[in-house]
């Protein structure tokens, strides 16, 4: 991937499978006193590729779940639009129509135990989503479900007639990913889908994307704030932080050689399965969010080894260094 | 629960009928505004011209010398007031105080008889201090009798005080000024008590001219609400003279060997009270317009187990419109008894003509009494006192053949059709409180009549009054009749509201009694009372005439007479007018209370 | 000196639902000695029973939790006691001194409706006596939250006024405010996004130095174990199936099931193919027979499917409950 | 019949579903009574309890045991009609408020609120004394019914919002369901015990209504209902005449009618709570 | 200025939209009744004895709908009624005309008043207590006696109650006096003797409604502890070694009182209706017999008036929750 200095408009029009124009969002939190509002997603703008898992990093709060469910489709964006294919799923009117988008464009969530109904069995959401998109009669259905569940690493055996509890959180992920497969959809968002899974059943969920990647060309939008496994499994990466995509690129070159302060910040903090790798250095975190969210220019500005004047005022525009975005005064030419 | 300065032994502590006073402040009962009179300003703190006397059958004249004088057309009366009597600010009660009266009554429409003086009266001024002349616009044998207290009847008020109010109908009247033996000493807020204590110048009162002191010092009139609050009241000698339910007498006869009723053994209720409940029949509604129909309801009635549903046998059964009090049974029941005997239907039973009325009922009723445990006198004639000289026979049958001969059938249940096939229903609309007599008849009435086969219903309502009122009833347990004076022979009380010209269809305010029943007949009868002076024999003849007419077309069914249930408490007072010395009426809430208190007696404790 | 230790310590959650009983052994059969001054990590599979463990050595077991045999040793003055035999009241006053403890998800763990100064007096007060409130309560309270580097005015605060991180460091502060000689932390750095995740460590780790006490970490994030802990035991299906110091684990793992564990940790830098750990983990309530990895191991023997390993020492401090080194070791 | 077998191991429900069958027995009974309840004087009047009056007689001469399970038929059946429309209204309006939103949301509260703030017992007894004579026991039920629902509404309301948020509605959208569907298959499984607790808790409050208009006099006092009974035993003074048969059988029915109701709706609510039901559905599966 | 319109603006809104429906609802429905004020007061004057000749009755009618200002439509009414309202003023009792029902309702207030504020807190406070502590050591056996004997005693018909209260210790043994708010003859004045004999005549009325209340009010506390127990912060609280004293009534208590304040809030806005049976069985002074006996009059101004107020009473309590629920629950106050 080499696009320097390139305008990266122009490339989204050619390859993007789903693209993510200038969104914002806010929310009004609170009531009586304190009731403020909140700038959750503030011009986002990216673009997530045929055939590539894209990764949304950033901590906790930062609003990559908003950004998710922007692009599905349950959240107006309060500013900005998004296009499938060239279409504006936002304008989405009929039924119909949003079937078709929601057949192409599925999605997985977080916790796998509150991903399915507790008091329900967990494979009528599968013949649900069968005979929902499918419209091929009971026998087809029936075979895509166990399609589904094989590409998975699972069988219809397991699976009949129990409930969610019954199953462990790694099994549940994985009839979650096959439930979202049945449509054969071309995007899969995945909204932190192993935060809530031990480390041993991680690395098998995101070696499915990479089978899914490489076997059935599904583009993936990986939602995570571990960048341990987003190195690991994705192509290319957006980081995010208080609401900005503070520098986008390939995950390669992002993550092995940050350019942003943030982005440098996270990758010294993450924690080395090594114990000959620890910390030695000491950070200092702040406990405002809300302060950071108000902030007028960087949001990163507080705690940002680099500070100038102009950053506390001026919100960075996005810069194009070496490949990639970054959203940081220092790369002002 | 009296305060320490108020002794008990010196006090008498009477029951409120009328419930809790809403406006304990105001004491101008000259309006029409309701303001409970009983919680002691009819009783204790006016007097009235006459007053009437149910028990002696007397007409006592208080404020008055004598009875009205009226010229020989009627167009006049005069009213000679008794000398010697003042209001108790010490200022005599004279002429002026009428002729004031009168006159602010009849300028003020808010004012309570206002229409009937303006309709009537043309000319009220007095020839002397002590006596006033009504000269009338149209000839009226009986004007006086908006002066004869019995519960309601225009009293005198005191005009140098009413001169000073600014607007008569918002006046208070607070602190009143009396014209009776006692004069207000405190009152509750809250409206639940008014405390009297008696005039130091009693003695310039009618009851201290006619009757001596009051005995009690202070007279506390008390609204304590429920039965059972009474009952617990009176136990703990709290209240000295109560109205009860049979029931929570029976239980207050448990708890207080003191307490006692208007006789002292079964079937202790007042048989002497004026009032003759039954059931009112809406004649404009059918089936009730057919004769037939009417006379077989009443046949369908077993007066024995009627009033041992409604009394546990303890009320005087009557078949006339008028009550079986003593008085009247001498001037109504005796002269008709042979009359009643023989009376028949135009139906034929076995050949003869059916003779409906059973002058045995009271003693089955005795066998019925004996049968629950009381002892009852065996001499025909105390128990034709106690429960009435007779009443209808049970004829279900004939009660049948009335019906069926107009076209009503039954079906297979025994349930009775409506001539035109559907279902008869009768919904009795009921007084809506469960302890009054007229509820208690409304609930026999049912259960003799489902028994008979027709489906019936009781609906209590608040509204009973105004349903009757426009119409909108079938059946309900108003008075068969209006009361008569109770103390006095005349019966234009109990006739005239039947005249034709009274008649309102249903839907409009009634004017006359609400059956909505008239006849011609009648008619003559009361033009022809309206002509003869109240006392004379004449009079009496008449009232026969209008009581037989009644019983021929029963367009509403008298049961029995009202039985009051007085409890008395003879653990501070005694003397109390019960049968055994009938010397006045029994009831503390009528105006009359005022001439039983100097008979009372304290018992030192 | 042994700080702790326990012996076949067993506790169930013993669920009756009418007539059916049902047991789920979330700590089953467990031995094991923790030492003076040191970080002890406990990792495993979620719903092994780590949280189990550490409800049970402090004594907080409730119904449906029992426990159902063995023995809790906690050393007092260099005598070891044995915790059941110390009354109610009086191990209400080991707590916090002693042994306290942060409970999992402790961002919830602070009352809503009192400000944070007033949770601490509460603890405080609980087990020690305030004279003067200024020298006795206040001066020590700042000083120690200074020492944790937090700003004195969380104190004024409600919890909901603070960031998720924040609670969970102050919900630390309020746990190690009376110098316990051991705190058991559960899962201090879950939800936490990695940098609140250092901000949390630095500090478990600064309060270890400074007060020179014992800390029981649990967590499932290998990382943080190799940064924090010095020694480390494994935890499968409510059994220690390997214990070792921290290095010996991540070096050289002899139990199958940490050897999986440890080749599929990623590496920044590094892309290559990561195994995870096949099939799925045993029901508590119903364990397999012998062995309760073995359903899931490549090395399955017989004896594996018949007998239940124990835990022996195999290396200096490293120890391990599997047949295959055991049989090396006796071969 | 599975769960029926565990819940009996449960004594409070035990103990609440006997009572519920003797009681509902009695009011089959009725069917049979040798007594039409509307007459009077048809058994010697106060006879204390003894056979073959297990119960006693009322001074107007019925039996009180016949009586009774007229009383409890009637009673039960109020209750039931207030309670199961009053569910009816609450349900819809708390699933369309919470499921909805919005503008609709905001208007179907502020009717609510203005239901749940309304001094209800005054306006119910105007009602009452305006409506009395065709105040059946139906109509009554009715009435209760329209007063009956905007607590829980609220509940049920709070409930669905909370649900909306929860990630398997996410789920069942992205598999295609449908809104109609979607609140059957997956929010009414969570409503139901709501309505299942509030049913009982509302049927408990609807007889308790019943009875307090009743002494009052304000319904039909013919019918038997227990409040009817009471009405009658209190008129005819039964307590200080000493008649305690006749005034304690209908207080001790209200009471275990009560007690076994609120017995029920507490073992029943803890029973089908999902929280415990996910834990039995597990235990099914193992 | 953005409090006021996002915060106190829809809350006043909503306070004036409850009004407004309650009060259109109480104007309609006593206006749905059969019952004539000017037939019963004609009634009540004849009925009872006084000779009015029926030709009489009929201009008597005309006269008293004119004072009792009911004519015209009911649209025309209702708007009057709105006009009045706003000026304060219930216009007169129809019953008792010309005393205005304000008079009426102010006279018997303070009774209720007196008697709802006393038993509502009090009950609130012991039966919130008792359900507390009872919910947080629901295995020790004190707790469970008192669990079965709030679950025995919360549904005894209300009357049933106050009717065995007032027989037991008015009547069998007659300490207390069995009806009334004071003694016959008794000044009212701020003195020891006249708040001691208030006392005394209110204390059966206030236990029949304190003992109900905290059963009532014990039994929604344990269930609302029930589910407080089961918090983290509870368990931590433990975990620290607090005083179970101090956990029962710092950690659970006060956390469980939360939601009770709004069902305080409603009961204590309720005090405008009265309490309707107790009063009655009682005799008691205040508005519950009021309304009892307007009802039975048919007075639609008296009742229209007290219902009027006990709706404006619950809104405003209501309201006046809303507003002041942040003071006492920190997470509302500073979200
Ligand atoms: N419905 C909402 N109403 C108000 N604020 C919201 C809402 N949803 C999210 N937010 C706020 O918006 C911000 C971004 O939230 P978002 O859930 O998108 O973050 P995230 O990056 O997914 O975080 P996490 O890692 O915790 O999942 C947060 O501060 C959150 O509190
Ligand atoms: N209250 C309970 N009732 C029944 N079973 C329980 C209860 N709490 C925990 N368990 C079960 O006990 C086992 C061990 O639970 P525990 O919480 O100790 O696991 P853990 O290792 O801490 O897991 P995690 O990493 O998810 O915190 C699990 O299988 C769990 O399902
Ligand atoms: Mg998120
Ligand atoms: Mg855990």
């Amino acid at each position: 991937m080499n696009r320097k200095n390139d305008n990266p408009e122009k490339e989204i029009e050619k390859e993007g499978l789903i693209k993510a124009k200038k969104l914002q969002k806010v929310f009004v939190v609170g009531g009586g006193f304190a009731r403020s509002r909140l700038l959750a997603v503030d011009d986002v703008s990216f673009q997530v590729n045929k055939n590539e898992i894209f990764t949304l990093a950033g901590e906790s709060g930062c609003g990559k779940t908003t950004v998710s469910k922007i692009l599905l489709g349950f959240l107006e964006p309060t500013q900005g639009e998004v296009y499938y294919r060239d279409k504006n799923i936002l304008e989405l009117q009929k039924w119909e129509e949003k079937k078709q988008f929601m057949k192409e464009v599925q999605s997985i969530f977080q916790n796998p135990f509150e991903t399915f109904n507790p008091l329900r069995k967990v494979d009528s959401y599968l013949h649900d989503t069968a005979k929902n998109f499918g419209m091929n009669g009971k026998k087809r259905d029936k075979k895509a479900v166990e399609e589904a569940l094989q590409s998975v690493g699972l069988g219809m055996e397991e699976v009949q007639g129990r409930y969610p509890s019954e199953f462990s959180g790694g099994q549940l992920q994985r009839i979650s990913i096959a439930r979202a497969l049945i449509t054969k959809p071309s995007l899969l968002v995945a909204d932190e889908p192993v935060s809530m899974v031990d480390a041993s059943l991680r690395m098998s969920i995101v070696n499915l994307f990479k089978e899914l990647r490489d076997e059935y060309s599904v583009s993936v939008l990986y939602i995570t704030h571990d960048l341990a496994t987003a190195y690991y499994v994705s192509d290319r990466i957006g980081i995010m932080f208080r609401g900005n995509i503070v520098e986008m690129g390939d995950v390669e070159e992002v993550l092995m050689n940050p350019k942003h302060p943030y982005t440098q910040m996270l990758k010294e903090s993450i924690p080395e399965a090594d114990p000959k790798k620890k910390w030695t250095e000491r950070v200092s975190i702040t406990e405002l969010e809300t302060e950071e969210y108000m902030r007028k220019g960087c949001k990163f500005a507080g705690r940002c080894p680099f500070v100038e004047e102009k950053c506390k005022d001026f919100m960075p525009e996005e810069f194009f260094v070496d490949g990639r975005m970054v959203r940081c005064w220092l790369y002002e030419k | 629960q009296l305060a320490e300065d108020i002794p008990r032994e010196k006090t008498f502590i009477a029951d409120v009928l009328t419930g809790r006073v809403g406006t304990p402040a105001n004491f101008n009962v000259f309006t029409t505004a309701w303001r409970n009179p009983d919680r002691g300003v009819q009783q204790l703190m006016l007097e009235p011209l006459w007053l009437v006397d149910y028990v002696t059958g007397e007409v006592i004249n208080a404020l008055a010398a004598e009875g009205p004088i009226y010229n020989e057309d009627f167009t006049q009366m005069t009213v000679k007031l008794r000398e010697g009597c003042q209001w108790s600010d010490g200022v005599p009660i004279t002429a002026d105080d009428i002729v004031y009266g009168i006159e602010l009554c009849m300028q003020d429409s808010g004012m309570s008889y206002n229409a009937p003086f303006n309709l009537y009266v043309d000319k009220v001024y007095k020839t002397d201090d002590y006596t006033v002349v009504f000269e009338f616009k149209e000839p009226n044998a009986r004007f006086h009798a908006n002066f004869i207290d019995r519960w309601g009847g225009w009293r005198p008020f005191p005009k140098h005080i009413f001169e000073e109010a600014e607007d008569p109908l918002s006046f208070d009247f607070n602190p009143p000024i009396s014209s009776g033996p006692y004069v207000l000493k405190d009152f509750d807020q809250a409206g639940y008590w008014t405390l009297w204590e008696r005039r130091e110048d009693w003695d310039k009162t009618p009851t201290g001219i006619l009757y001596g002191m009051p005995q009690p010092e202070y007279v506390l009139f008390y609204y304590y609400g429920d039965a059972a609050n009474k009952v617990i009241a009176q136990a703990n000698h709290n209240l000295d003279m109560t109205d009860l339910t049979m029931e929570a007498f029976r239980a207050i006869l448990e708890r207080n060997e003191y307490s006692r009723g208007y006789r002292k053994e079964y079937p202790w209720v007042v048989n002497v009270d004026p009032c003759m409940t039954g059931l009112t029949l809406n004649n404009d509604v059918s089936p009730f317009d057919l004769k037939d129909v009417r006379w077989a309801l009443t046949l369908a009635i077993d007066i024995v187990d009627y009033i041992g549903i409604a009394f546990d046998g303890a009320a005087p059964m009557g078949v006339l419109h008028v009550p079986p009090t003593p008085v009247y049974q001498e001037w109504y029941y005796k002269p008709l008894e042979e009359w009643l005997k023989n009376l028949t239907l135009d139906i034929e039973i076995d050949g003869e003509p059916f003779k409906p009325y059973d002058p045995e009922a009271p003693f089955r009723l005795v066998e019925y009494v004996k049968e629950r445990g009381y002892d009852v006198p065996k001499e025909p004639e105390a128990i034709r006192e106690m429960f009435g000289p007779g009443w209808w026979k049970y004829a279900p049958d004939v009660a049948e053949q009335l019906l069926l001969r107009n076209g009503f059938t039954k079906d297979a249940n025994g349930k009775w059709l409506l001539p035109d096939g559907t279902p008869w229903k009768i919904a009795i609309t009921a007084h809506p409180s469960p302890s009054h007599p007229q509820h208690r008849n409304s609930l026999a009435a049912a259960q003799q009549w489902r028994n008979f086969g027709i489906d019936v219903t009781v609906n209590p309502s608040e509204a009973y009054a105004a349903l009757a009122q426009t119409g909108d009833y079938v059946v309900n347990d108003n008075w068969p009749a209006i009361e008569p004076w109770g103390g006095h022979p005349d019966l234009y009380r109990v006739l005239s509201p039947f005249r034709t010209s009274y008649y309102r269809p249903i839907g409009e305010q009634a004017v006359g009694h609400s059956s909505r029943w008239y006849n011609e007949k009648l008619d003559k009868v009361i033009e022809e009372m309206e002509k003869v002076d109240w006392d004379s024999d004449k009079n009496l003849q008449l009232g026969m005439e209008g009581l037989k007419i009644l019983v021929e077309e029963m367009p509403t069914i008298p049961t029995f007479g009202y039985p009051g249930v007085v409890a008395w408490d003879e653990y501070y007072w005694t003397n109390y007018p019960g049968a055994e010395n009938p010397y006045t009426q029994p009831y503390h809430h009528w105006p009359n209370f005022k001439y039983m208190l100097p008979f009372l007696r304290p018992v030192e404790r | 000196m042994d700080i702790l230790k326990t012996e076949n310590l067993k506790s169930y959650y013993i669920l009756e639902m009418g007539e059916t009983k049902k047991e789920v052994k979330a700590v089953n059969d467990v031995t094991i000695n923790i030492h003076e001054d040191e970080i002890y990590g406990i990792a495993g599979e979620s719903g092994c029973g780590k949280s189990t463990f550490l409800k049970t050595i402090c004594k907080l077991v409730e119904p449906p939790l029992r426990m159902i045999g063995g023995t809790i040793y906690y050393q007092i003055d260099g005598k070891y006691v044995e915790i059941t035999e110390i009354k109610e009241e009086d191990f209400r006053k080991l707590r916090w001194k002693y042994i306290s403890y942060i409970p999992q998800g402790s961002m919830n763990a602070l009352n809503p409706i009192i400000r944070i100064r007033e949770s601490f007096k509460d603890f405080f007060t609980a087990h020690q006596k305030i004279e003067n409130e200024e020298r006795d309560f206040e001066e020590p309270l700042k000083k120690h939250l200074s020492a944790l580097g937090l700003p004195v005015r969380v104190l004024k605060s409600y919890p909901h006024q603070l960031s998720g991180g924040m609670r969970q460091r102050t919900t630390i502060a309020l746990a190690t405010i009376l110098k316990p000689r051991i705190i058991v932390a559960d899962e201090p750095t879950t939800a936490l996004d990695v940098v609140a995740q250092r901000a949390v460590i630095q500090l478990l780790k600064d309060i270890q130095k400074l007060q020179k006490n014992t800390i029981i970490l649990v967590t499932h994030d290998m990382a943080v174990h190799a940064n924090i802990t010095d020694r480390i035991g494994i935890m499968y299906a409510g059994m220690f199936v390997e214990e070792a110091r921290t290095d010996d684990i991540f070096e050289n793992p002899l139990h199958p099931y940490t050897k999986f564990l440890i080749a599929s940790l990623p590496k920044m830098g590094d892309k290559t193919y990561k195994p995870s750990v096949p099939g799925v983990p045993p029901s508590l309530s119903n364990l397999p027979p012998g062995c309760p990895f073995h359903p899931r191991c490549p090395y399955v023997m017989d004896i594996c499917k018949k007998e239940i390993p124990q835990l022996v020492e195999l290396n200096t401090e490293h120890k391990s409950a599997c047949f295959l080194n055991s049989k090396e070791r006796v071969e | 019949m599975e769960s029926f077998k565990e819940l009996m191991k449960d004594g409070r429900f035990k103990f609440a579903f006997i009572v519920i069958c003797v009681l509902a027995l009695m009011s089959i009974l009725s069917f049979f009574s040798p007594y039409n309840p509307l007459k009077w004087n048809v058994v010697p009047r106060d006879l204390p309890p003894r056979w073959p009056h297990i119960l006693g007689t009322t001074s107007q001469g019925q039996d009180l045991f016949w009586q009774s399970t007229f009383a409890i038929r009637n009673s039960l059946i109020i209750a039931l009609i207030a309670s199961s429309i009053s569910r009816v209204i609450a349900v819809i309006v708390g699933l369309i408020a919470g499921y909805k939103g919005g503008k609709v949301d905001t208007i179907l509260m502020s009717i609510n609120d203005s239901f749940v703030v309304m001094p209800l017992l005054p306006i119910l007894i105007l009602i009452a004394s305006v409506m009395r004579e065709n105040l059946t026991m139906v109509t009554l039920g009715l009435i209760l019914s329209l007063f009956g629902w905007a607590w829980d509404a609220r509940v049920i309301r709070s409930q669905i919002l909370s649900l909306r948020e929860r990630e398997f509605t996410y789920t069942a959208i992205l598999s295609g369901t449908r809104t109609f569907s979607l609140v059957i298959k997956e929010y009414f499984p969570f409503i139901i015990p709501i309505i299942f607790s509030t049913v009982i808790n509302n049927m408990i409050w609807a007889i308790g209504m019943e009875v307090t208009l009743a002494i009052l006099g304000l319904t039909n006092i013919e019918v038997p209902t227990i409040g009817t009974m009471i009405h009658w035993a209190v008129n005819y003074q039964s307590m200080l005449l000493g008649y305690w048969w006749w005034i304690l059988t209908p207080v001790v029915i209200s009471i275990l009618l009560f007690v076994a109701l609120y017995l029920l709706s507490s073992s029943l609510s803890e029973y089908l709570d999902p929280r415990t039901r996910i834990q039995r559905i597990g235990k099914a599966g193992q | 200025m953005l409090f006021f319109k996002r915060y106190l603006l829809p809350r006043i809104v909503q306070f004036l939209v409850v009004v407004f429906v309650g009060i259109t609802i109480v104007f309609i429905v006593p206006r749905l009744t059969p019952v004539d004020p000017v037939q019963q007061v004609i009634n009540r004057i004849t009925a009872q004895g006084a000779f009015l000749d029926p030709a009489a009755v009929d201009s008597m009618r005309k006269s008293l709908t004119e004072l009792y200002g009911l004519e015209g439509s009911m649209l025309q009414q209702y708007f009057a009624f709105w006009g009045r309202l706003f000026r304060g003023d219930f216009g007169p009792s129809l019953f008792q005309f010309p005393i205005p029902v304000t008079q009426l309702i102010m006279t018997s207030l303070p009774w209720t008043a007196g008697l709802l504020i006393s038993t509502t807190l009090i009950s609130w406070i012991v039966g919130n207590l008792l359900g507390g502590l009872a919910g947080y050591f629901k295995d020790r056996r004190w707790a469970k006696v008192l669990d079965n004997i709030s679950m025995v005693i919360r549904p005894i018909p209300y009357y049933i109650f106050a009717l065995l209260l007032l027989i037991l210790f008015a009547y069998l043994f007659p300490i207390f006096p069995s009806a009334g708010g004071y003694s016959v003859g008794r000044r009212i004045g701020f003195n020891w003797a006249f708040i001691s004999d208030v006392l005394k005549h209110s204390f059966l009325p206030a236990t029949s409604l304190v003992v109900l209340g905290i059963a009532a009010n014990f039994m929604t506390m344990k269930l609302i502890v029930s589910n407080i127990v089961a918090e983290d912060y509870v368990m931590y609280a433990k975990a620290g070694g607090l005083k179970e004293s101090k956990i029962a009534f710092k950690y659970v208590l006060k956390n469980g009182l939360l939601p009770q304040i709004t069902g305080l809030a409603l009961s204590l806005g309720q005090i405008f209706g009265g309490a309707l049976i107790t009063e009655i069985v009682f005799s008691y002074p205040g508005i519950g017999t009021l309304v009892y006996g307007a009802i039975n009059s048919g007075d639609y101004n008296l009742i229209m008036g007290v219902t009027s107020l006990s709706v404006i009473g619950i809104a405003g309590a209501t309201l006046i929750i809303d507003l002041l629920y942040p003071l006492f629950d920190p997470r509302i106050r500073h979200r």
